[in-house]
């Protein structure tokens, strides 16, 4: 990538401005980002749909899940996504040693939300309350409950990917905010890591309700 | 033509996001409680319960990603995805929910009629 | 004529053109691997219709028979037609035609490129890990219980989805941000228009393929009972799924097709396009309400009847805005100075056979009549004229009216007629007999025939060869024109378009100096008196 | 008209195929008329606005929002009044008549299993009678198969766990073919099944008493005909090639290899076994996938397929 500009060491040869780039960059990500809520939208018209189908099974199958763990979760994605803004609001205004520690402090968090997950996901593989085939769970009254346990495993398992990836790409930016790369002149990568680690949120608080709160 | 990015954005600070942190718990709470009630019928509790969740999508999307400071065409971007994921859930529903063998425009056919018009 | 360097000659070496972010190299890269994906799906269409000269066995088993149609449709459809003219053309001109240096992300685009080659792979391979005779629609619960090679198969269409919707964010961030100074959205050549719809659909539509395919393998290995009907699923919500994506295919595939059109009929009429403003909401328009027309697919699925009217009217809709292009096309060529060179011949046939496609449509958008039509060979004889005979021909239109800036050579003009007049008499001798099977009762995806349709599946087999023969010839003359040296001229047709401004071919940043737009994109007139 | 119509359409079978034949023709005609309309218009302007040399001066007319209009509304006039039509014909063919004769219809991998009211069960064959409405109320064992009467336009997808039905009333005696065209599998395009439409006393004496030809027919004779109209044949050769199930051929009297490892001769008590319970002995290196035909054969046909079996060593 020739670099035309050595005052705009990131603003790439087929951009006139630093402003063009970034908005270019937005527009992209933006763009992004509806292609994911497409993606999980998918699974929410199916759940819908197979829950009008069998409301018995899966208000009876989500019992089995644990609202404490699913509301402590929830908490911690809503301060992690808390953290990420104020990350973004310290690049813009020019504060490295702030951008650095918030950004860790997301990656914490975000820590935390996998660990949980990794304590619930090893509570239903006890109780063979898993998707398909492999549901195992005795006892049930209500038939079909391994449906919801389907789609309990194929919503949070796809989000928890996606929480993974989430922290690959701010355990990136965070490299190159402790490297100095980033200022109020550019920081587009902050900003576009946090609107997709916000995605990643927004998607939970539509999970959480579907999930974990059927009355 | 200044090239600081931050001179011709404008996204709120750290108060306002503390703010909209303390809303959306306040919210996680109410949606909580809310499962607890009996509204008398599930799809209410339903209904409830996604309409707590999109005010607070709502605050993540406007503040946190800054659809409210940013150029329209973002928002456009946004609110064009879900209207597209709304007409599949719309469409898929209409069919699930009036699928019948007899189509509802004509649920007596005339008895003893040869073509049930 | 180029001297000096330009984006072929000014790096050298495999690695330059494997690691290129040029977006006209990617274009090329693309061109060839989707040449070669149309030559490998032509064979596969070759050798079904030599199977269907007889109503019992001629040359294959009907278990090699259903591989064979499924590998037809799943590589045109995946690997041609989607990224065709979007990929090709579309990553060669956008740029150029926007005065642009690149797309707005250099790398996305080369990873689309690589996305396509791992998917194209995949693909392959499912020929080998025990085939796969789903019919490229893998409808279940058929593919949730057949064997063999489903998984890659479905694998590579969940690949290529990646590579489709990389496309579709390019352009459109392109579009919005890399605009040459003084082009403003109602001086943008169609094609860009077109594009713009296009890379719409791509990045709606797309993901709802991905989580459908997610939710097929799913069913497949973990039975998660939601399209299984034995599961308590329901078979037809795979059918919404696959057609909301599946249907707004359509018009990725046939949006680039018309964008195509709306350049080469002014250019080879000498007149600016009639009705510019139509033609650019009428490409949104489809973009748009293609969606909503999907369940038009399913009307004797079992879907409610209820839904199926519903999709009927919103079918009709969608049939509008196409007619309004085809009109306005017309009323371009009306007192125009019309040259019929090859791309514009191309032209021609496109107006007929897309015209012969988009009017069968009417039958199949009719709730009624399509009861009868559903599944029959008027619905594939359908299909191959709006596929084939509107986005291949377009394509075709389009390469030749680009080769000269693409790789800087003319092509023999005289073979390049013949050809094009072959392939329009192969088309219409291979799917109009088809048409009229298709009403008669004949089923499509059928191994054994009844003997009266014998005649006709032999007409229709006949013009699959003399189709062969105008693609044979079409190719030994593209491939003698790149041995000849550059003697392309920069403006060969007389275009009004920024493309048509630089070098043929261009140097690899496109322009020397970032062109100011001053007059419109058809604007013949002002290019003349410039000249 | 009636030249166009035998062109492009089967023979009618009900009154329904005769509506839907016009609007078929309706179509057909309007759009022979659109497309030489663009077809004529094209080619003029080819001709008429041909390059003669090479500055020629052309229009400069670029729009005409009087001219957008007229071809923005004139074509949606049109697909309306089609939608309109279709829509109501559509609704007039969704509603069987409460009296219509019902017959369950099955379909799996690959045929076609009928069975009336009283009992009376058939495979890919099927007597109705002529003038009164019949309803087939249809659901699958496997796969979505579709269920397509070409001579009376009607075509329904039939899905497993679930019912779809599809009627008509036929005026014309004779058979008709019924074929499946919902993609599934090897012998799909074998799917075929007969539809009598016979008169009102050949029907009833038929739905009694079976078919008179079967009573009279000599028993290889009749069980040929069995093999070839009961589906045997999408799976079972009788030259010796390999399908879905083992051939026929040289089988009668002979030693066959079990799944189990057990090794039985194929007597005519064996064939009949095979025939009303397939699941109970799987032949060595197939699937067990045959469906029962019990209660679908009459005892005479049984006979006769196991004669026409013994008549292929």
């Amino acid at each position: 990538m020739s670099r035309t500009d050595a005052g705009e060491p990131f603003l790439q040869h087929h951009f006139a401005t630093p402003e063009q780039q970034f908005e270019a960059g937005k527009i992209g990500m933006w763009l992004f980002l509806v292609t994911e809520i497409l993606l999980f939208g998918g699974l929410f018209v199916g759940y819908g749909l197979m829950r009008s189908r069998n409301p018995a099974a899966f208000s009876e199958a989500h019992h089995h899940l644990d609202r404490i763990l699913g509301l402590t979760n929830t908490v911690v994605l809503l301060v992690s996504s808390f953290t990420m803004v104020m990350a973004v609001h310290a690049a813009r205004t020019d504060r490295r040693k702030r951008l650095v520690a918030f950004l860790a402090l997301t990656l914490v968090f975000a820590g935390v939300f996998l660990g949980i997950k990794y304590i619930e996901y090893s509570h239903k593989f006890h109780e063979g309350l898993l998707p398909g085939k492999f549901y195992s769970h005795k006892g049930d009254t209500v038939p079909g409950q391994f449906q919801f346990f389907s789609f309990y495993f194929m919503m949070t398992g796809l989000h928890g990917i996606h929480i993974l990836g989430g922290i690959g790409a701010i355990l990136w930016v965070l490299r190159r905010s402790v490297q100095g790369h980033f200022s109020s002149r550019y920081y587009t990568p902050v900003d576009l890591v946090g609107l997709y680690w916000h995605l990643v949120d927004l998607i939970w608080i539509y999970l959480f309700p579907l999930l974990y709160l059927i009355s | 033509m200044s090239s600081d990015l931050s001179q011709t954005q404008h996204h709120g600070g750290p108060k306002l996001y503390a703010g909209v942190l303390a809303a959306l718990l306040v919210l996680t709470a109410i949606t909580v409680t809310a499962s607890y009630v009996d509204f008398g019928s599930p799809a209410v509790n339903v209904v409830i319960a996604l309409a707590i969740a999109s005010i607070k999508a709502s605050l993540v999307a406007l503040y946190f990603m800054h659809l409210r400071y940013d150029k329209p065409l973002l928002s456009i971007i946004f609110v064009g995805g879900l209207f597209f994921l709304g007409l599949l859930l719309m469409l898929t529903m209409i069919d699930a929910g009036t699928r019948a063998s007899v189509p509802y425009w004509n649920s007596k056919p005339p008895a003893g009629g040869p073509a049930a018009r | 004529m180029a001297e000096g360097t330009n984006y072929l000659t000014e790096t050298r070496g495999l690695k330059s053109w494997l690691f290129t972010v040029d977006h006209k190299r990617i274009g090329v890269m693309y061109f060839w691997s989707i040449m070669t994906a149309l030559f490998l799906g032509g064979v596969f269409a070759m050798l079904v219709r030599i199977e269907l000269l007889t109503p019992r066995q001629t040359i294959m088993s009907a278990e090699t028979y259903n591989r064979m149609f499924t590998l037809h449709g799943a590589v045109m459809v995946f690997l041609v037609l989607i990224p065709s003219i979007a990929a090709t053309l579309g990553n060669f001109v956008l740029p150029l035609m926007l005065g642009a240096k690149d797309v707005a992300f250099p790398r996305l685009n080369l990873a689309s490129y690589w996305i396509y080659v791992a998917g194209a792979l995949f693909g392959l391979y499912s020929m080998i890990a025990g085939g796969i005779e789903t019919g490229w629609t893998f409808y279940t619960p058929y593919s949730t219980s057949a064997g063999g090679g489903v998984t890659p198969m479905v694998l590579a269409a969940f690949i290529l989805g990646f590579s489709s919707i990389f496309t579709g964010i390019n352009f459109i961030a392109t579009i919005h941000k890399l605009r040459a100074p003084g082009l403003t959205w109602f001086k943008m050549p169609l094609f860009v228009w077109g594009m713009y719809a296009t890379s719409i659909i791509q990045v709606l539509a797309t993901p709802i393929l991905g989580i459908t395919l997610i939710l097929l393998l799913m069913e497949r290995m973990f039975q998660i009972g939601i399209f299984d009907a034995r599961l308590g699923g329901d078979p037809l919500l795979f059918q919404h799924f696959f057609w909301f994506y599946s249907h707004p295919v359509v018009y990725i595939m046939i949006l680039p097709g018309m964008a195509i059109m709306s350049e080469v009929i002014p250019v080879f009429s000498r007149k600016t396009i009639f009705g510019y403003k139509a033609i650019a909401f009428s490409s949104i328009a489809i973009a748009v309400v293609g969606f909503f027309v999907w369940g038009h697919h399913m009307f004797v699925s079992g879907q409610s009847p209820l839904a199926g009217a519903i999709f009927s009217f919103l079918t009709f809709l969608v049939a509008i805005p196409s007619a309004i292009k085809v009109f306005n096309w017309l009323a371009t060529m009306y007192k125009g100075s019309i040259s019929l060179e090859a791309p514009m011949l191309y032209a021609i046939s496109f107006l007929l056979l897309f015209a012969i496609g988009g009017l069968t449509g009417l039958f199949l958008g009719s709730i009624a009549t399509d009861v009868h039509l559903h599944d029959t060979y008027f619905v594939v004889a359908h299909f191959h004229f709006v596929m084939f005979g509107g986005t291949v021909i377009a394509f075709l239109a389009g390469i030749h009216y680009w080769w000269p800036k693409m790789f800087g050579r003319m092509y023999s003009e005289k073979w390049a007629r013949v050809s094009a007049v072959l392939v329009f008499v192969g088309f219409n001798l291979t799917f109009i007999p088809q048409f009229i099977m298709g009403s008669r009762g004949m089923p499509r995806r059928y191994y054994n025939y009844l003997p009266q349709f014998q005649p006709m599946h032999v007409a229709s087999t006949i013009g699959s060869w003399v189709l062969g023969l105008g693609f044979l010839i079409m190719a030994g003359y593209l491939f003698a024109s790149l041995r000849k040296p550059y003697d392309a001229p920069s403006n060969p047709w007389g275009g009004a378009t920024l493309e048509w401004e630089t070098a043929s071919p261009p140097i690899t940043h496109n322009f020397e100096t970032t062109p100011a737009v001053t007059h419109g994109p058809y604007d013949y007139a002002a290019l003349r008196s410039d000249a | 008209m009636n030249w166009l119509r035998s062109l492009l359409l089967p023979a009618q079978g009900s009154a329904y195929a005769s509506e839907y034949d016009t609007l078929f023709l309706f179509i057909t005609l309007l759009s022979a008329f659109f497309f030489l309309l663009i077809a004529a218009t094209a080619g003029w302007f080819v001709w008429r606005y041909r390059r003669a040399r090479e500055q020629a001066p052309t229009s400069m007319v670029t729009q005409s929002l009087a001219l957008e209009l007229t071809w923005t509304l004139i074509p949606l006039a049109i697909v309306m009044g089609i939608f309109f039509w279709s829509l109501n014909q559509y609704v007039g063919a969704s509603v069987a008549p409460g009296d219509a004769m019902e017959i369950q219809v099955t379909a799996k991998k690959w045929l076609w299993a009928f069975e009336y009211q009283n009992g009376t069960r058939t495979v890919n064959e099927v007597h109705i009678p002529v003038g009164k409405p019949v309803k087939f109320v249809m659901s699958s064992e496997d796969v979505i198969h579709s269920f397509f009467v070409p001579s009376m336009r009607l075509k329904q997808d039939v899905l497993p766990n679930r019912y779809t039905e599809l009627w008509f009333t036929p005026t014309t005696t004779g058979m008709h073919t019924l074929l499946c065209a919902e993609y599934c599998g090897r012998s799909h395009s074998d799917m075929l099944g007969k539809i009598w439409v016979d008169d009102d006393a050949t029907f009833q004496k038929w739905l009694e008493e079976g078919d008179e030809s079967t009573r009279t027919m000599p028993l290889k004779e009749l069980g040929k005909m069995l093999y070839e109209s009961r589906g045997c044949s999408t799976c079972h050769s009788i030259d010796g090639t390999r399908g879905d199930g083992p051939s026929l051929r040289n089988v009668f009297a002979h030693d066959i290899k079990l799944a189990d490892g057990k090794t039985v001769i194929a007597d005519a008590n064996y064939i009949r076994e095979s025939i009303l319970e397939p699941q109970a002995k799987i032949v060595l290196g197939y699937e067990p996938i045959m469906p029962t035909f019990q209660g679908l054969l009459r005892e005479r046909e049984i006979l006769a397929l196991i004669e026409f079996i013994r008549s292929l060593n």
